[in-house]
This record gives C-alpha cells, sequence and structure tokens, in this order.
C-alpha cells in the first residue's frame, strides 16, 4: 500500500493516533494505554499484515521516552513508523514480545540500557551490561565517570 | 529391496568421501599450490599497497620544509583526539606575526587508520604512510613528533 | 518431548559455552542445559564486546562516526560504512555521483564473497574439517589484496565517505577483480567437492536447526538465516539502493528451512555476488567519484532510516538529527542480534555437536551483536 | 646387509660369553626397555612432526619449518616447552585419578608393543595369542581417558570421556571381527605365524574381496578407537574445547599427546602385519627372480614403510573429514559395519574352507 493509502486505514483503524509529517514512512503516535491492542490489530489487519518488527529502540528527549517500532510487511512490502510516548520517570509499557518474537531480545536491550519496564514480558533481565550494573547507559543524562572516556 | 538401497547408501558415501579425499590428495601432491608467505623473511621482496594506511606521517623537502600551516583541520577531523597541533607565531620580516606550527604530536596508540585528517589537510601536508611494523617495548614511543626539528612551512604555501 | 525441553529439573547438566570457547568465534556466552547430550536450553548472555557505539556516535560528527561501524560487524565492514553513508546523504539530500556508486556495490559484493568465505571454512572448521578454511583464506586474501590496493586497509576499509568514496579506484583494479572471478570460478568445484557433497557434512546438516517460515519472520530473523527458510527478505531487492536496481541477480531462497538450506543459500549468494560484479566491473562511468560537501556536515532536524544487506541480513542505520553536526540519537539494528534470537528456538532437542553446526550456520559476529 | 635382527643376535651372544643367564636375561629386560622408551620418543616427535607437515601441505601451508632442516626439530623444542611448563591440578581434581590417568594411557600404549614383529626376528615377545593380546590390551586405555575425564571435575570432560568410553566399546568389535577374518586365513593368532604366512603373497591381495573389505572395516574402526578425526569426538575441539585432557597441562598432557601418537603406530602396524605382511617384503607367489630382488631391501624398511603408510591414510582421513555427531558415530557402527562386517566374516569363512585364496 503506499503511505495514503496506509494513513486513511490506520487512522481508521486507530481514531486516537496522530501522525507526524515527514519521513520516507508513515510515523504515527500511539497513546501508552492503547498500545497492546493496537500492536495486535496491526499484525492481524487483513490489508495490514504487520508481521516483521525490524526495529525497536528508544529514544530519550529528555522530557520523555519515545519507543520506536518499525514495522514491516513480509506480503505486501509496506513500512510504518509506529511511535509511543513513555514517561520519564517511571517507564513502562506493554510489552509486544508474544506479538513479534523478536521483540523479546530487543526489549530486553531497551531495558539494560534505557531502564524501560515491559510490562509481561517473559524473561525482563540484563542482556548487555553486567546484572550488577548500576544506571541506564544511553540516557542522556547518564555519567560515568570511570568508563566513559571525554577526548 | 531394503538390501539394495543399503548397499546404494554405503557406496554413495564411499564416492562422496573419496571424492574429498581426492582434493586433499591433489593439495598433498601439488607444492606449488602452497600460498604461505615466509614474512620475515621476505620483507626485501615483500609488495605493500602504496595507499595502505600505517600511519600519519609528514613529508619533508631537502630543506627540510613541510607543507603544515597548522590549521588544526585534522585535529577537529580526528574521531579519537589521535592529533594535537602546537602553535606558535613566526614574526616575519615585514613585522607581522604568523601562525605556524610548532610541535604536530601524533598518537600512534589512538590512532585507528581511519584516513579523516588526510582527507581533511587542505595543504596535503600529511598523508598516510604504508609502514607497519610499530611494535615498539615503551609506549611512549608511540607518541610522535611529526614536524622535523628546525623544519619551516615551504614557501607559497597558504 | 517439547514439554520436557526447555525446563531445568535436578539432574541436568549446565555448561558455559563461552566467553572462550573455539565455537562461538568470538566472545558469546551461551549457558545451555543438557540432559545427557542433549539440548533442553539455550541462553545466550551478551555484552563481552560491547563498546557502546550507539552512545559513542553522539559525540563523534557525521564524518566522523562512519569508521566506528566498521568495528560493529568487522566482516562486512564496507557494507556497514555503506548503511551509514546512505542515511547521511538521505538526509543531506546529495546525489551521489555514478561511479561511487558503482564502485560502492562492488566493493560490497566483494566484501559480501569475503565474508561469506571466512563463514565457510569457519563453518566447515566448526563441523571439524580443518583443511577447508585454509583454502577459503586462499580467496580470502584475494580480495583483502585488492581491498588493501583501493581503499588502504584489509579489514576496516573506511572507504566511504558521505556523498561517495575516499579515493579513486587503483588502476589495476579491473584486472585484479577479473583475475580473481576467474581464480573463484576455478576453485569453486572443490568447494562442492570437499564439504558440500561430503555424506558426513550432509548428514550433520540436513534436519537441523529446522525454522519454519513464521518463526523466521516472527523472530526477525534476516538475510541468508531468513532466506533459507524461504522469507524473501533481501534488500537489495525490497528497496534497491545506489545501482542494485540496475543489475540483474537472484534472490537465492532454499525451502528447506534447515542448517543445510542456510548453507546453500550462503554458497549460492556467492555465485551471485560474482555475477554482480561481472555485470558491473566493465561499465564504471567515468566521472567523480565524490560528490561536493560542505566540510562540516549539518543534516536537517528529522528522522532517517537507512536499510541495507550486509552478508549477514538488514542492518538498519536509524538516525535522529537536531540539526546539528552530531546525531542526536543513532540506532544499528543489527542482523546479528536477530539472529542470534532464535538460537535457542532452533536448537532444542538437539545433540551438542548440532548445537555448533545450527550456530555456524547463523553466522554470528559478536561484535555486530553486543555493538 | 644391515640387519636389526643381526644387531640383537650380536648382543646376545656378547651378553653369554660374559655373564651367567640371569644377568643377561635381566640385562636384555633393560636393554628392550629402554629401546622401547626411545622408540616412543622417536615416534612420537616424528608422528607429531610428519602430521603437522602432512596437515600443512594439504592445506596449502608450509608447516613447522624454521627449526632445524624442515622443521623436524620443532616437535623436540615443544616438548621442551611442556616439559618446563606447570602441570596444573584444579582445585576440586580428584588429585591421586587426575594425575595417575595419564600414565595408564601411556603404560597401556607400551604394553601393546611388545608382541609387534618389527622386521625378521626382531619382536620382543613372540607370544602365541598375539593378535588377542593387541586388541585387548589396547582397548584398556579406555579406562586412563574415562579416569582423566572423571577426575578433572570438568563437565567438558566429563561428555569427552563418556562419548570416548561407548566409542571404543563399540568400535572394538568391528575391528575384532576384522581381524578375526584374517585369523581364519592363518588359523593362528601368533603374529609370526601371521607374516609367515604371507610369504608368498599379502593377504590383502590374497584374500579376494573379502580381505579388501575388511581392510577398510579395520581402517576405520581403528581411527575411532584411536579417537581420531573424523571420530574425535572425545576431543571434538569446537565442541568440548579438548574433550577429556582440557584440564590436563604441561608434561601430564604430552603424554595423553604422545600417547595418541603411539597408538595410531600400534594400530596401523598391526594393520600392516595382518594385511600387508608385516616385514615380509612384497612377493608375488612363486616368482623367484622377483622376490629375490625384493628380499634385498631390509625387512624392517618394509614394515616401517608399510605402517607410515597406514598411518599417512589416517592423517589423510583426518584432515579432509568433518567431524561425525555422537549418535551418528553408534550408527555407523552397529547400523553399517557390524553387519558388513560379519557378513563379511562370513564369506571369509568360505573363502578359507574352499581355499579359493591364493
Amino acid at each position: 500500500m503506499t503511505n495514503e493509502e496506509l494513513k486513511s486505514t490506520l487512522g481508521e483503524l486507530i481514531p486516537s493516533a496522530t501522525f507526524e509529517e515527514g519521513g520516507e514512512w508513515v510515523n504515527l503516535y500511539v497513546p501508552l494505554e492503547e498500545w497492546k491492542p493496537v500492536a495486535l490489530q496491526l499484525r492481524n489487519h487483513p490489508s495490514l499484515q504487520l508481521d516483521y518488527l525490524f526495529c525497536l529502540t528508544c529514544v530519550d528527549w529528555k522530557t520523555h521516552f519515545t519507543i520506536v517500532y518499525h514495522l514491516s510487511s513480509t506480503a505486501v512490502r509496506h513500512n510504518i513508523v509506529v511511535k509511543v510516548k513513555v514517561d520519564r520517570n517511571n517507564p513502562t509499557i506493554e510489552t509486544v514480545s508474544d506479538i513479534w518474537r523478536t521483540a523479546e531480545f530487543h526489549e530486553r536491550e531497551v531495558y539494560d540500557l534505557f531502564g524501560v519496564t515491559f510490562l509481561h514480558h517473559p524473561d525482563l533481565r540484563r542482556l548487555i551490561m553486567p546484572d550488577d550494573w548500576k544506571g541506564w547507559p544511553l540516557r542522556k543524562d547518564y555519567e560515568d565517570p570511570v568508563n566513559m572516556i571525554k577526548l | 529391496m531394503f538390501l539394495k538401497e543399503y548397499i546404494n547408501d554405503v557406496l554413495k558415501a564411499a564416492k562422496s568421501l573419496l571424492t574429498g579425499m581426492k582434493v586433499t590428495g591433489y593439495y598433498f601432491t601439488h607444492r606449488k599450490e602452497i600460498i604461505t608467505e615466509q614474512y620475515p623473511d621476505n620483507r626485501a621482496t615483500l609488495q605493500l599497497a602504496e595507499r595502505f594506511r600505517g600511519e600519519v606521517v609528514m613529508p619533508h623537502d631537502e630543506n627540510n620544509q613541510h607543507a603544515c600551516t597548522g590549521c588544526s583541520a585534522c585535529e577537529i577531523a580526528c574521531p579519537n583526539g589521535t592529533i594535537k597541533i602546537i602553535n606558535k607565531f613566526d614574526i616575519q620580516p615585514d613585522g607581522k606575526k604568523k601562525k605556524a606550527i610548532d610541535t604536530f604530536v601524533y598518537h600512534l596508540e589512538l590512532c585507528t587508520m581511519c584516513g579523516l585528517c588526510v582527507e581533511a589537510c587542505p595543504t596535503s601536508a600529511i598523508k598516510m604512510a604504508n609502514t607497519f611494523e610499530h611494535s615498539v617495548f615503551n609506549r611512549n614511543q608511540l607518541t610522535k613528533r611529526l614536524n622535523q626539528p628546525g623544519s619551516k612551512i615551504r614557501e607559497g604555501v597558504e | 518431548m517439547i514439554e520436557e525441553v526447555g525446563t531445568t529439573t535436578e539432574g541436568d547438566l549446565v555448561i558455559n559455552v563461552g566467553p572462550q570457547h573455539p565455537a562461538t568465534h568470538g566472545v558469546l556466552h551461551l549457558v545451555i542445559t543438557l540432559n545427557g547430550e542433549t539440548i533442553k536450553k539455550v541462553e545466550p548472555h551478551l555484552g563481552y564486546i560491547h563498546r557502546s557505539i550507539e552512545k559513542m556516535c553522539e559525540s563523534l560528527t557525521y564524518r566522523q562516526f562512519i569508521y566506528v561501524t566498521s568495528r560493529m560487524d568487522y566482516l562486512s565492514a564496507h557494507i556497514n560504512n555503506h548503511a551509514c553513508a546512505l542515511c547521511v546523504e538521505k538526509g543531506l539530500q546529495v546525489e551521489v555521483p555514478q561511479r561511487a556508486q558503482y564502485i560502492r556495490v562492488i566493493m560490497d559484493e566483494l566484501t559480501r564473497i569475503a565474508s561469506h568465505e571466512l563463514w565457510w571454512g569457519a563453518m566447515a572448521m566448526d563441523l571439524g574439517a580443518f583443511t577447508p578454511f585454509f583454502h577459503a583464506f586462499r580467496e580470502r586474501e584475494t580480495i583483502n589484496t585488492i581491498m588493501e590496493e583501493t581503499c588502504g586497509a584489509r579489514l576496516t576499509m573506511n572507504y566511504m565517505v558521505p556523498g561517495g568514496v575516499m579515493f579513486d579506484l587503483h588502476p589495476d583494479f579491473q584486472k585484479k577483480v577479473k583475475a580473481f572471478i576467474q581464480q573463484y570460478t576455478s576453485k569453486i568445484n572443490e568447494y562442492d567437492e570437499l564439504v558440500t557433497g561430503n555424506i558426513i557434512f550432509q548428514n550433520r546438516m540436513k534436519g537441523i536447526g529446522y525454522v519454519t517460515k513464521e518463526d523466521a519472520i516472527s523472530y526477525g530473523c534476516t538475510g541468508p538465516v531468513a532466506r533459507g527458510s524461504g522469507v524473501a527478505s533481501d534488500i537489495r531487492k525490497i528497496a534497491p539502493y545506489d545501482v542494485y536496481d540496475k543489475v540483474e541477480f537472484d534472490e537465492v531462497l532454499e525451502t528447506g528451512g534447515d542448517s543445510f538450506a542456510r548453507y546453500l543459500v550462503r554458497v549460492k549468494e556467492m555465485q551471485q555476488s560474482i555475477r554482480i560484479i561481472e555485470q558491473l566491473i566493465d561499465n564504471i562511468p567515468e566521472g567523480d567519484f565524490q560528490a561536493k560537501t560542505k566540510a562540516v556536515l549539518k543534516l536537517p532536524k528529522g528522522e532517517f532510516y537507512q536499510r541495507v544487506e550486509t552478508a549477514r541480513g538488514e542492518l538498519g542505520v536509524y538516525i535522529i538529527s537536531e540539526g546539528g553536526t552530531t546525531p542526536y540519537r543513532i540506532k544499528f539494528r543489527s542482523p546479528g542480534f536477530s539472529n542470534l534470537s532464535i538460537l535457542d528456538h532452533m536448537v532444542r532437542g538437539h545433540k551438542i555437536g548440532d548445537l555448533v553446526a545450527a550456530m555456524g550456520t547463523l553466522d554470528l559476529v559478536i561484535p555486530d551483536i553486543d555493538r | 646387509m644391515f640387519s636389526l635382527e643381526g644387531i640383537t643376535k650380536a648382543i646376545d651372544t656378547w651378553l653369554n660369553a660374559h655373564f651367567n643367564s640371569t644377568v643377561v636375561l635381566l640385562a636384555e629386560c633393560v636393554l628392550v626397555g629402554v629401546a622401547a622408551i626411545a622408540l616412543f620418543a622417536v615416534l612420537g616427535l616424528g608422528l607429531v612432526w610428519m602430521e603437522r607437515k602432512v596437515a600443512a601441505v594439504m592445506q596449502i601451508r608450509l608447516g613447522p619449518n624454521r627449526l632445524g632442516p624442515k622443521g623436524i626439530f620443532q616437535t623436540s623444542a615443544d616438548t621442551l616447552k611442556l616439559i618446563m611448563k606447570e602441570g596444573l591440578t584444579p582445585d576440586g581434581a580428584d588429585k591421586f585419578l587426575f594425575n595417575l590417568a595419564p600414565f595408564i594411557v601411556m603404560i597401556v600404549a607400551m604394553l601393546v608393543l611388545a608382541p609387534i614383529s618389527f622386521a625378521k626376528n626382531f619382536q620382543i615377545w613372540d607370544i602365541n595369542i598375539g593378535v588377542l593380546y593387541v586388541s585387548a590390551v589396547s582397548s584398556l586405555s579406555v579406562i586412563g581417558i574415562l579416569m582423566a575425564g572423571w577426575s578433572s571435575n570438568n563437565k567438558y570432560s566429563l561428555l569427552g570421556a563418556m562419548r570416548s568410553g561407548a566409542q571404543i566399546v563399540s568400535y572394538e568389535l568391528s575391528a575384532g571381527l576384522a581381524i578375526i577374518s584374517i585369523v581364519v586365513l592363518t588359523g593362528s593368532l601368533s603374529i609370526n605365524d601371521i607374516i609367515q604366512s604371507q610369504q608368498n603373497g599379502w593377504w590383502i591381495f590374497k584374500g579376494h574381496i573379502p580381505a579388501i573389505i575388511s581392510f577398510i572395516i579395520f581402517i576405520i574402526a581403528v581411527t575411532a578407537e584411536t579417537n581420531r578425526a573424523p571420530f574425535d569426538l572425545a576431543e571434538a575441539e569446537s565442541e568440548l574445547t579438548a574433550g577429556f585432557h582440557t584440564e590436563y597441562s604441561g608434561m601430564k598432557f604430552a603424554l595423553f599427546f604422545l600417547a595418541e601418537y603411539i597408538n595410531i603406530f600400534i594400530v596401523c602396524s598391526i594393520g600392516a602385519t595382518l594385511f600387508f605382511g608385516g616385514w615380509m617384503p612384497l612377493h608375488i607367489g612363486n616368482w623367484e627372480a622377483f622376490n629375490h630382488i625384493m628380499d634385498f631391501i631390509p625387512s624392517s624398511i618394509w614394515f616401517f614403510g608399510k605402517t607410515i603408510f597406514l598411518i599417512f591414510l589416517i592423517m589423510w582421513f583426518r584432515w579432509t573429514f568433518p567431524r561425525l555427531r555422537v549418535d551418528q558415530l553408534l550408527n555407523l557402527e552397529w547400523k553399517y559395519l557390524l553387519p558388513i562386517s560379519l557378513f563379511n566374516l562370513l564369506l571369509m569363512t568360505v573363502v578359507a574352507i574352499m581355499g579359493w585364496h591364493f
């Protein structure tokens, strides 16, 4: 589907979503509390079929976090970008690892580096950093006087 | 029927193993296929690529002159802080002060040979040399001064 | 049977494979739970070579950060650099000269062959055959020498700059590449005789580490891992970049889904790469090898995502720019990370030897996973 | 003409002329012991060097070439290094068994040397059950391997040792059956008798197809028995790091390493004796002239030549094939080698009874 068609389909499907202009793919913001059912619909909707989550990441905007999901369809080959804003002080969001299995690892990575808690994740532990690590390295205010070398 | 299949299996397996042995057997009997290079012994005949990035050098001509104006473009371009340029001010014959380099410090131990400094240099004062035997016993020896003592900027380089 | 595996009971053997282990090709750490020789669970522990490249890149300019990405997937360093360069160009809206595009694609494919050669040798070594490794290195060395002559380095090339490539081609480049193609085609039979056709090898690979098409998509597998299960996932076909839309090549698809299918995909992919190079090598247009760009690059405010096909699968570079000279946030979607996540699913119920074989077909490069 | 027989004869007569019989026996025992150990050292070093060279050339490399001509002293230097290394005993290991294991493996390898006939009338002990003795004693080394694997207190070692146990027990069968098929022809277990029976031609030529089949089975089975690739599951580098000797270092590791090569030598010499006539020169029926020319080559050269050829064959396997999986290994034995060798033994018996062999 073209971006225009995607926009109209998504607008009908998720009335509360807001679209962001620019970028090569359709960008939409989904409210935090609606995300989980929306994610299921995105994958199962017959004309969307977004079955492939190719990138999951988090962006620290200093006031809030955005969790960014890049979704693609292996059948119809269209991509969309879904963004969900989460609170920075207590970042929690529902997991999508039961919808797209690849999210299991990506969510652990985001938890590890940003400290976002994914509710109902099967195995939410530190993935990359050591288990006893303090702090969330990719946050903008993270300081580590020992391991960070400032040139 | 079963027996036929069984024997076929055995024969096929044996054939595939023998083809494998044929290949290694070929190399065992053809010593000219050996590709080993006897490295430290063949230093004299070693062919090094001209563009190979081994370390940053500053070419000086026969008058002990180089082309570095001390603009610090390389220092800014370097992702690792490998280059430090210390400037001084030469007093020109007409009494004007002119910026020139005092020391061009190059930390080989920090360098990743990315070549961005050479790209950035507006006067082609530095280039990558294809030397690669950098091991030393003391780490201090890896911090180098690239401009030779008493060297000057070449006339006409701005 | 399936209920049994995946649970730990008393008497199970828990073994640490890695971080120092010959089969993990780096510092991957797997905790495997065994019942006798049968694997019940595999749990990867990452981070032994984590350098937080994403954080590092936040303090590097758009010209500088490209070189760091060579250190992620060091076997396809050139393709990583390509992805970054493309992403920056997308932001800058720079038109890359045709010559540079041709050079980039040829180099990409050479890198892909070199990477698959190393994988081929290491794969055989995982299964206990040592000789193929050296035979693979013979061809890989030739590519490395070609790379060294043009790019100035053998492994971490850093030949890409935003807007083109750093230098023009070496005068001997075309001649040497053609010689390499000849060398490669004369030796390709040997590969099949030595490894592919070998009955022991086939028995070790067939029916092992089975991945269904649905699982491959759901786990986000890309590259040869996905294509071995019949998922068309070649970014060069889906979203062609540079001159990939001008060349003819087939996306190698196998439907077996087992280790042998993934093996075949890679071996055939090498031949497709040769085919691409053959089409391009004689037609490199004259012209600039680099577009004119400003000395200090500033990307406009916005988000840029570039997907490329590395030797291991889909690499995504996601740059979020706030308009400055450095990225606000950068994310690398590395193929190995997603491919690794399927390992546990793939090898449950198999033997230890199969774990090694299946892991070999995933072609993991650990710095790519940890970043 | 040079012959080992002459040397032993000369020593024997000289000793008998000067001392009484007890002293002679003692002195000869010591001499034999010293000779056996010297042979061990030389064989170990030589075979390791040979392995490395063969591997190198097959892998389009040069191999060791710095120390001595063609690098022949490289292995001596390696041994020196291993001797000087610290022999670590891991914490939590069963220290007694851990230190005992390499010696058991080594002693077993030494014991098997006794009945092997190196040249004409040059044999430590001409025992009348020679072949039986060899196949019985050589399988004892698995006890040493199991000990090493168990006592190391390492899971990799344990897995490797258990694999080795299963492997040796099963491959012993087909190796034994392959040996029996030759014994059927000769009617004797004594190594000397077996060699003498090949006076007019080696069994591999005389025994028709059954002899060739049993030779192939023999070579596969002994490759497995000596834990060599493609059956090196006990060591399986890419799976179990180093298998049963993961925790060994220094000289204790060297003993395992040496024992592996001695075992290869022994099984290959048995193979050479059974199928290629041991020290017996290449004789063809009753071509007197040809046979006579062949006799001019010393018997020890015939023996070592054949043995080294077989060793080369085993090395060739190692540097060509990938490793089998543990269940495939047992499948190969129980589904293929064992039935084939049983059938082959039947065939051989028919050949022997009907007198169809030459």
